[in-house]
């Protein structure tokens, strides 16, 4: 087997590198990528969408399509980690794990009994890890901070790096901190599976929305200068605001689909002990 | 609202996958209506788009209203408008036959598996109406992502054959995308019109030679084409009934259509049949496709394992069509498409109504299966007989258009290769319906002779079933039609 | 000799992407371990991102971000030439393609667990041996 | 873009894509890839690609660690080859 593997991997290498022949040279400004559309979109930008940072405005409106396709792959994932791993009704009831809170004793409850609800008695996970307080109190104090700058990072695409999928991750990220610092119950009982899968929903819906919307009033689909009779301003401007609006649905659906996979991968399914 | 047709066709399919998914949560009930509805708008524009089409000739919509290599544009002409039809339709009508299916094999997850089956469609109509290269890709991702999902929601061996069409089906694209990159860096556009036109004077040039070789490998993978075949057959077999009769007819068809895409439009015929001498080497792994296809089905003891072989040898009729490069072999080809979605969902729904009412498909499971289910025994025979190419039904005229074109090409040993598989599908579908109809029911307790109650699949599975069967015999009645009026404005000039 | 190695600096970026696409075909056709084939796709997947942010790189020229004063809108910017700025369009098609890569990793992982969870073994051969028990 | 600096960072980022394939131990890999994702992301900063860079370290590098990570947690760190 490893010799088919060797013999198809420099097959296709040999073919590749000999293809590479006439390539123009590395980063060269006259190679025909360098010269027959980016002029276009390096120069047209400002005019046009009034958006400095030309990979935003090109991601979201020239090629706005693609982007939208995008999210929707990223959607398509979240459902798919779902639909695969997610277990509604369990066949054997685990035991779980309890740790009273003072002194550090565990106690183990067999068969799925539960211990009555009171808070010297706080639930840990079966993989049992020691209290670490640092870690716990570090993170909580961090979460906010890396959420306010993952809306910078939304807000801010125009300008400088970032936009809907970087800010989302990063949003989705600091719930996955949650999840991993302190255990998945706590990060679900934050952010619920059903709002999670909802919000996946409705962050594609607002994309492809507003697409739908410039499709009724008038123009193609995805045009944002149609938006300019909603928000009353001119069509360069209605552009730029299109494409905040755009990459705030972009941001919400790549949030809550991290998280989502996040969930089903590192609970298999079962949403009680994640990592 | 009719300018607005090629938008409409993808885009409510995709809200409404979005609408769906949202739906599960809070109304499971909900979903499946939404489903329809959508795929039925869906079909209704991708007829009134072929219409358009037909009178107006090729339609250009420019997304987000940019010209098009600036921005994304789809290109409609007769080619993708007819495939556009037969893709919308097959999948409207499986919808309806799989409603019990998917609530028989998966009771809780029935909402989710809906918005995958409706993104699936998004994704497979997205990919024929695309005019970019690089949306192409993401549409590819979308199809294959969701058909990944829904296949792995089948029984056992399920996961991991779906994990090994995981690993081809990622090869394929990234070989897809690969192909694209290296036509982006020699021509710098990437807009298939906009590609045709620059790529003239580079035709000598070994980069736009490896693009062409790595962009058809990548599609021969997700084609599941001869040497490149090995994760089709478990994939489709363990997937669940619903998932395998929308994937098994639509994904491999639809990827021929990128390769005729490819040859027609982006690397036009001059340079795919004069420039490279590669079309008889094609030819051949068409024929070794078609043999190793047929021979494959015959060992099979299990009906849907044995589907999928033939469907292995359905690639190899429409490459080698397509690359025979004469106008019969390409109308062939386009015909076949037509035909073999068609056929390969009337076959599949019969597999999918005895897998809903029976345990089993395998052979021994089958006996005496007529007096249970007549009307599904009865489409079967009509599949059947459309696979092995009898006139009245539509498997005959395309694989008529085939071996007169392969006459034309002297390619002789296609000619044999489809002879040779037209008799192995008849021996093939002959022995199972031998058993179905001859072999008494092997009920355990002993040989009571009173007549077995009549336990048929329930109305809303045999409806579609009839619907397709039927449409097989009248999509062999209007060949001329289909081919006068669609084909041949859909092949271009200068292919004699 | 000089030409050669005229070459070689104008390619050899490009060589080396394309090494690191075959270490990534080679290791998701041969490993035998699943997580190891989807570490090898994973792999191959951003070497051909690697190869299309290549394609757009320019000598001498900066980020595709325009400097822009709140102030002036639109037309009043001064000329923007071409030259100066990085070509924007691969990375448009990169964000797109690294997106795709985590989905895809996301369902193969998925996939992986649940093989896991019924055969208990991520090798492949050993699962294969099962199946062929049954 | 100084060529000596990408030939270095380029020379790590095989070195690492072919550790991450060859160590023994999934978490390693695991661990190993996420270097090489942040290293690739190095590289694409350096060809000017900040927007690509970015999205590459928090989405390829960033959560595709964490999601590998919890994979290999659910299933195991053994490996034959």
């Amino acid at each position: 087997m490893k010799i088919i593997g060797l013999i198809i991997a420099l097959s296709t290498g040999v073919l590749l590198i000999s293809a590479t022949g006439d390539f123009p040279g590395w980063a060269d400004p006259a190679s025909p990528a360098s010269t027959h559309l980016s002029p276009h979109f390096i120069e047209k930008t400002m005019e046009e969408t009034s958006v400095p940072n030309i990979v935003t405005a090109v991601l979201a409106d020239y090629r706005g399509y693609d982007t939208m396709y995008e999210t929707a792959v990223i959607f398509t994932a979240g459902l798919a980690c779902f639909i695969l791993l997610r277990i509604f009704v369990r066949e054997e009831p685990e035991d779980r794990l309890y740790r009273h809170v003072l002194t550090g004793v565990t106690v183990r409850v067999k068969e799925g009994a539960k211990l009555p609800p009171s808070d010297d008695f706080e639930r840990i996970d079966a993989t049992w890890t020691p209290p670490d307080l640092i870690i716990k109190t570090i993170c909580r104090f961090l979460i906010p901070f890396i959420q306010l700058f993952a809306l910078y990072v939304i807000a801010h695409g125009h300008h400088s790096p970032g936009g809907g999928f970087q800010g989302g991750v990063i949003l989705g990220a600091s719930i996955i901190l949650l999840a991993i610092s302190q255990d998945l119950r706590t990060s679900v009982r934050r952010m619920r599976e059903k709002l999670d899968a909802v919000l996946c929903a409705v962050g594609v819906i607002i994309y492809a929305g507003t697409g739908a919307l410039c499709l009724l009033l008038g123009l193609n689909f995805l045009d944002y200068s149609a938006l300019a009779s909603v928000l009353h301003c001119d069509p360069v401007t209605a552009r730029s605001h299109g494409i905040l609006i755009v990459e705030i649905g972009v941001g919400i659906a790549v949030m809550c689909t991290m998280i989502w996979i996040y969930n089903n991968v590192s609970s298999t399914g079962k949403y009680d002990e994640g990592l | 609202m009719s300018q607005q047709y090629p938008a409409l066709l993808v885009i409510v399919p995709l809200l409404s996958a979005l609408v769906i998914s949202a739906a599960g949560w809070i109304n499971k009930r909900l979903c499946f209506p939404i489903a329809v509805a959508a795929l039925g708008a869906a079909a209704y524009s991708c007829i009134g788009l072929l219409l358009r089409v037909l009178e107006e000739g090729a339609i250009v919509y420019r997304f987000g209203g940019w010209d098009p290599p600036m921005g994304i544009a789809y290109y409609v002409d007769h080619l993708n408008g007819l495939v556009l039809v037969v893709v919308s339709v097959v999948a409207f009508l499986n919808l309806i036959a799989s409603k019990k299916s998917i609530e028989l094999e998966l009771p809780d997850k029935t909402a989710p598996f809906y918005a995958l089956y409706v993104l699936q469609v998004t994704g497979l109509l997205g990919i024929v109406a695309t005019g970019d290269a690089f949306n192409l890709y993401v549409l590819l991702e979308i199809t294959a992502l969701s058909g990944y999902a829904m296949l792995a929601m089948g029984k056992d061996r399920a996961q991991l054959s779906t994990l090994n069409y995981l690993y081809m089906g990622t090869i394929g694209a990234c070989f897809y995308l690969l192909g694209v990159g290296y036509l982006y860096i020699v021509t710098g556009s990437l807009n298939m019109v906009d590609i045709a036109n620059i790529l003239p004077p580079l035709y000598e040039s070994k980069a736009v030679l490896g693009a062409f070789i790595i962009c058809l490998v990548g599609v021969w993978i997700k084609m599941a084409f001869f040497p490149l075949h090995a994760w089709l057959p478990n994939a489709y077999t363990h997937g669940p009934s619903a998932a395998s009769s929308l994937i098994a007819p639509l994904v491999t068809k639809v990827m021929i259509y990128v390769m005729i895409r490819l040859i027609l439009t982006v690397f036009t015929p001059e340079f795919a049949f004069n420039v490279l001498a590669v079309s008889k080497p094609i030819v051949w792994l068409a024929v070794a496709a078609i043999f190793m296809g047929a021979i494959l089905a015959l060992a099979e003891r299990n009906l849907k394992k044995m589907l999928t072989y033939i469907i292995v040898a359905e690639v190899g009729y429409m490459v080698g069509g397509a690359w025979l490069g004469n106008r019969a072999g390409m109308t062939g080809a386009i015909l076949h498409i037509v035909n073999d979605a068609l056929m390969t969902l009337c076959v599949f729904l019969v597999v999918g109504n005895i897998a809903y009412k029976l345990k089993g498909y395998a052979f021994d499971d089958l006996k005496g299966l007529v007096r249970k289910m007549p009307f599904t025994m009865g489409a079967l025979v009509i599949g059947g007989l459309s696979i092995i190419g009898v006139p009245p039904t539509c498997g005959f005229f395309s694989k008529w258009y085939l071996i007169s074109g392969a006459i034309q090409a002297g390619q002789y040993a296609f000619m044999v290769a489809l002879l040779f598989s037209s008799l192995v599908n008849v021996v093939l579908f002959f022995r199972v319906i031998e058993i179905c109809y001859y072999e008494p029911f092997s009920n355990a307790h002993g040989h009571d002779h009173h007549p077995e109650p009549m336990a048929e699949a329930p109305l809303t599975m045999l409806v579609p079933l009839f619907i397709v069967a039927v449409g097989l015999i009248l999509v062999g009645l209007y060949t001329g039609d289909i081919v006068n009026n669609v084909i041949e404005f859909a092949i271009p000039k200068s292919i004699v | 000799m000089g030409d050669l190695i005229q070459i070689v600096v104008a390619k050899y970026n490009y060589w080396i992407y394309i090494t690191l696409m075959m270490i990534g075909l080679y290791a998701m056709i041969v490993k035998n371990n699943l997580v190891k084939k989807i570490v090898g796709m994973n792999i191959f997947q951003t070497a051909i991102i690697l190869f299309y942010v290549s394609t757009g790189a320019k000598r001498g020229a900066t980020i595709p971000i325009l400097e822009h004063g709140h102030g002036e809108h639109g037309a009043g910017a001064h000329m923007i030439h071409a030259v100066d700025y990085i070509n924007p369009l691969p990375h448009v098609l990169m964000l797109t393609a690294i997106v795709v890569a985590v989905a895809t990793l996301g369902v193969a992982l998925a996939l992986a667990i649940r093989v896991y969870n019924r055969y208990d073994t991520l090798e492949e051969d050993e699962i294969l041996a099962q199946i062929r028990e049954k | 873009m100084i060529w000596q600096l990408d030939l270095a960072i380029l020379t790590l980022v095989v070195i690492a894509g072919i550790a991450a394939i060859t160590v023994k131990d999934l978490l390693g890999a695991a661990i190993l890839f996420g270097a090489y994702s942040f290293m690739m992301c190095l590289l694409w900063s350096i060809m000017g690609a900040v927007d690509v860079s970015f999205t590459e370290a928090s989405v390829g590098a960033g959560v595709s660690t964490v999601f590998f990570v919890a994979a290999v947690f659910r299933t195991t760190r053994r490996t034959k080859d």
